[in-house]
């Protein structure tokens, strides 16, 4: 029985500095292990889609333009993504995985949200295809650079 | 106690109400009862002090689509096992690592059970989820207002019945 | 104020669906008194998202991560209690060192959950001071998750047969300096809510439930074992791989608020000596083994100790790529009960607390808002609110 | 110190009006900072009190249904009124009371109480159910702090033989810090004050975890602000007469910014020390322990004399 039981931490504390995190002034290196966009090897795919079917949040589309070729693109939804990895566990040619870099993917605009991966001239071909649909989602070729 | 004697306990506890016993597996016994028999089941496993009520579960058994050519079958007149064209519910008992399953079949047109609220009171808001989700109503459940599906939810909608495909409503 | 005719009207007071007591939208209609409470109701369902219809459309692996999400402080032990279904109804096991990585990281997740519940019961008695601390404190054990499994909350550790990665020397080390940091602040904490004089005031003899109530009343994990009711999953039917890591059950007899705060810190203690004794003694081993995409037809039960008490799943698998049942009792679910069966004769002060005491779990979504303008009382959907606000403010 | 001011500068600027208004918003800040700092956070930046207060303003009010709509918008200027008022009665900012007459500790302690009972009225106009409950807490608390914040603070009169605060403030500088000759008075003085400001652990009329925001659940936008601006000088003048009567007086600003500002390291540490009290603990505590500890305080110095 006793008042002010936490009389110790509360003096120390005025003495420490506080643990608040600074976040966008300071920035901590992400751990290595962790989950952030997804990235693409179009050199290992294989085409065989079973990470678009594993995909809890129908975040990822890959685009077969020529197999033999290893000519890919894949689309990945950053926004509805769960970051669940499953994917990369699921896809058997390594050919995906997670960046530890590129984890700060919040934008403004939702156009930022879709990531294409693959040969430019193969975006580019299937951006125009897309863009003749009506109503068809807008493409951003490029991952946006993030430092 | 040990695994197989819980196990006996609750079947020699259970022994009267038993109509089949459909599987069985490590730790867990299944027994199906008939509807009028759950009362009095459930009453003998409490006074035992027999585990305690973990969950009621509800099943749907949709009769399956008859395959091209071949006739309907008709549905037996008394529902006594996990088979076609019922609903189910299932009162989940456990005790240590032992799990007792009350298995009772309803059909769709007579979709009621006796609650068992006098007995265990806190199986009210399993019931009234059984009665939300699966539209099986429990008979002398306290409170039947809505528990988990919102206040304009339409009635006679039963989300976990598998006929259910979504809400037609304009937004 | 009364009247012969007019019998005695009751003030109600609401806490919630919106509420600062309650972190997630649950509502409890409190009949009182003055201050004193004479009758409690619960509505729930504000956070109906239809998962158990969910994943009857999703495939065998979808359906984990959906499962997962139920819960954000709890997650992994959904996932744990689906997959460990799941593989039951294949037929296969996952591997020890699977299984060991689950319950490491199981238990890390319960340091991390009854830490935040530590905090979030002071805040409701009005002590931040705890609860900033235990919550910087929770901040470590966070921090490891990330680094061991790549996300802060949902860590999605499970695949179906086994984990996702591995537990290497530098995120063991990482793991132990972690537990070495809390081990003496979580004797701090418990120092602290068995003698500070104003928790005490709070917390003693508040919200009594004797050892017969907590049977009857079907309550599980800490508010059970509070009471003295000796359940725990972990130790009543050991899963993964707490047969070759026992745990010991921790109960304490007064079954108030103070013994589910001592039951809760002694947890933590129980916790850290697993966690040291698994990097110790990592089986070794593969991390999974496959699992075709179609699970063999089946009815399976799956029971796990979350930290807030037993959870409870039933698959059941029509031999198809999708499950075709799977019903999740979770237990805050048990334990409403004991909150409704307690508050009576309590008062108004001490309700949060009392709701806090079981560490419930909603979560949150849509929904429709009444609004009264002078007269007339009109129901106005989320779009429709949202469109007002738009032309308020152009 | 003593500085004669034009009575509109001295009403309007310094020390009232302006200088208060801004004065209170900076304790406010520092409160906040020190209660941070003693849980190991960052806590607010320097005009977070200020933006706070700007943007209620520029919000819209709600008026609900069913309130007394003179009373809804009236109470709220009242107690700000009544704040500032007290303030001109003593020596803010170690310059002497712009106004001063015999017996005016006993009107500032009035005044004082003015926002209490403001805020209990506030509650009790509407319908709100937290409003309501919140409202009773907070006079019930009001009647249980009050007499013995009035016992405590009438010790250094007393002893100085005056009812003037000019005076039992000019007492206090020629003397010994009455903290060492009255501790308990000052002790009881101190926790009534935190009583009265509604700091935790004296917060149950405010529970946020059970009754939202108490009395002021249904309070918006410029009522709001009033509040919150009142609540901020009533802190500052609270400090100043404790300060002047148990600290050895205020003579120059500088004493008392060192004086008020170790006052509110205490207070912050008290605050973030404890378990919010129920009412029935609170008001237990005051009339079971805090009344008899200022009673005997009283007798003792009656009987000194």
């Amino acid at each position: 029985m006793r008042i002010g039981a936490m009389l110790g931490d509360i003096s120390r504390s005025l003495f420490k500095r506080p643990v608040t995190e600074r976040y966008p002034f300071e920035r901590k290196a992400a751990p290595e292990r962790l989950r952030g966009q997804l990235t693409f090897d179009p050199a290992k795919c294989t085409g065989c889609k079973i990470c678009v079917r594993d995909c809890p949040a129908n975040g990822i589309e890959i685009m077969v333009v020529d197999k033999v070729a290893k000519r890919f693109v894949m689309r990945f939804h950053t926004d509805r993504c769960t970051y669940c990895a499953q994917c990369v566990v699921s896809c058997n040619f390594d050919a995906l995985g997670m960046s530890h870099e590129q984890w700060e993917l919040a934008a403004l605009s939702k156009e930022a949200f879709l990531v294409s991966f693959g040969r430019e001239e193969d975006i580019q071909a299937l951006l125009n295809q897309v863009t003749c649909k009506p109503g068809a989602a807008p493409v951003v070729p490029v991952a946006p650079a993030t430092t | 106690m040990d695994l197989e004697q819980t196990v006996g306990a609750a079947e020699t506890l259970l022994k009267p109400f038993t109509v089949g016993a459909p599987s069985r597996e490590v730790s867990r016994i299944d027994v199906v009862i008939r509807r009028a028999d759950l009362p009095a089941a459930v009453k003998a496993l409490v006074d035992a002090r027999w585990g305690y009520l973990a969950a009621i579960t509800g099943l749907d058994h949709p009769w399956p689509k008859p395959k091209p050519g071949a006739k309907p079958a008709e549905p037996p007149a008394e529902p006594v096992g996990p088979i076609e064209d019922r609903l189910e519910a299932l009162y989940q008992f456990v005790n240590g690592a032992l799990v007792a399953t009350l298995r009772v079949s309803v059909t769709y047109h007579d979709a009621r059970v006796p609650s068992i609220c006098s007995i265990i009171p806190s199986a009210t808001l399993y019931e009234r989820e059984l009665h939300e989700m699966f539209g099986i109503i429990v008979e002398g459940t306290p409170d039947t207002g809505r528990l988990l599906l919102p206040d304009d939810w339409p009635d006679h909608t039963y989300p976990l019945r598998k006929s259910f495909k979504g809400l037609n409503r304009a937004v | 104020m009364d009247t012969q005719q007019e019998p005695r009207k009751t003030f109600v007071v609401p806490i919630g669906p919106q509420h600062p007591a309650l972190k997630e939208p649950g509502h409890f209609e409190i009949t009182v008194d003055g201050e004193i409470v004479t009758a409690a109701t619960v509505r729930l369902g504000y956070v109906h998202r239809g998962i158990e219809k969910g994943v009857e459309q999703r495939n065998w692996a979808q359906a984990m991560y959906m499962l997962e999400r139920i819960c954000g402080i709890c997650s992994h032990v959904h996932a744990t209690a689906y997959a460990l279904g799941v593989e039951a109804l294949a037929g296969v096991q996952a591997p020890p060192r699977a299984q060991a990585i689950r319950v490491l990281v199981a238990e890390l997740e319960r340091v991390h959950s009854h830490l935040l519940w530590l905090g979030v019961a002071a805040h409701e008695g009005g002590f931040d001071t705890l609860f900033m601390y235990s919550w910087r404190d929770r901040e470590m054990i966070m921090d490891v998750l990330e680094g061991l499994t790549g996300n802060r909350v949902n860590y999605s550790c499970n695949v179906l047969g086994g984990v996702k990665f591995d537990v290497d020397d530098t995120q063991a080390d990482a793991i132990r300096r972690a537990v070495d940091f809390l081990e003496p602040r979580t004797h701090h904490y418990l120092k602290v809510v068995t003698t500070d004089e104003t928790l005490i005031g709070r917390t003693r003899n508040v919200g009594k439930m004797t050892f017969l109530e907590a049977e009857t009343l079907g309550t599980v994990g800490p508010t059970a074992r509070a009471s003295g009711v000796p359940r725990d999953i972990r130790v009543d039917s050991p899963y993964a791989a707490y047969p070759d890591f026992p745990v010991k059950t921790i109960t304490a007899t007064a079954g108030d608020l103070e013994a589910k705060f001592v039951v809760r810190i002694q947890e933590l203690f129980e916790s850290y000596r697993v966690i040291r004794e698994i990097l110790d003694k990592l089986p070794a081993g593969d991390l999974a083994v496959r699992v075709k995409p179609r699970v063999p037809p089946g009815e399976t039960v799956s029971r796990v100790e979350a930290p807030r008490g037993e959870l409870f799943y039933f698959l059941k698998s029509a031999g198809g790529p999708n499950p075709d049942r799977v019903k999740v009792r979770t237990p805050s679910l048990c334990n409403w009960g004991s909150v409704l069966a307690t508050a009576p004769g309590h008062k108004l002060a001490d309700v949060p607390m009392l709701i806090a005491g079981i560490d419930p779990c909603f979560s949150c979504n849509d929904r429709l808002v009444t609004v009264r303008r002078r007269s007339s009382a009109e129901t106005w959907t989320w779009a429709k609110l949202r469109q007002y606000g738009i032309e308020y403010y152009r | 110190m003593n500085i004669e001011l034009p009575p509109l500068v001295a009403l309007l600027l310094f020390p009232g009006g302006l200088f208060l208004l801004s004065a209170g918003t900076v304790y406010e800040w520092a409160d906040r900072k020190l209660v941070a700092r003693f849980q190991n956070r960052i806590g607010p930046r320097w005009f977070q009190p200020v933006a706070d207060v700007v943007k209620l303003l520029a919000k819209e009010e709600i008026v609900p249904d069913g309130v007394n709509p003179v009373l809804f918008h009236g109470l709220p200027v009242v107690a700000l009124v009544g704040t500032l008022t007290a303030a001109l009665y003593v020596p803010m900012a170690g310059i002497a009371p712009s106004y001063s007459f015999t017996g005016d500790l006993i009107v500032t302690l009035y005044l004082l109480s003015l926002m209490t009972l403001s805020m209990g009225l506030a509650g009790a106009n509407t319908l709100d159910r937290f409003s309501l409950i919140g409202a009773n807490r907070a006079l019930t608390q009001l009647f249980s702090y009050e007499a013995p914040f009035l016992m405590a603070l009438l010790g250094p009169a007393i002893a100085a033989g005056s009812w003037q605060i000019s005076q039992v403030d000019a007492y206090a500088q020629g003397h010994w810090w009455l903290v060492l000759t009255q501790p308990v008075g000052f002790l009881v003085a101190l926790v009534g004050l935190m009583g009265k400001l509604e700091l935790p652990p004296f917060d149950s009329p405010e529970a946020e975890t059970e009754i939202v925001a108490g009395p002021m659940t249904e309070y918006s936008g410029r009522g709001w602000a009033l509040f919150r601006i009142g609540r901020d000088v009533e802190l500052l003048v609270g400090l100043t007469l404790m300060a002047a009567f148990y600290l050895g007086g205020l003579a120059n600003p500088i004493e008392f910014m060192l004086k008020t500002g170790g006052l509110l390291l205490v207070t912050a540490a008290l605050q973030s020390l404890f378990c919010r009290l129920r009412i029935d603990q609170t008001v237990g505590m005051w009339w079971r322990i805090g009344i008899l500890l200022a009673l005997a305080q009283l007798f003792l110095l009656v009987f000194m004399r």
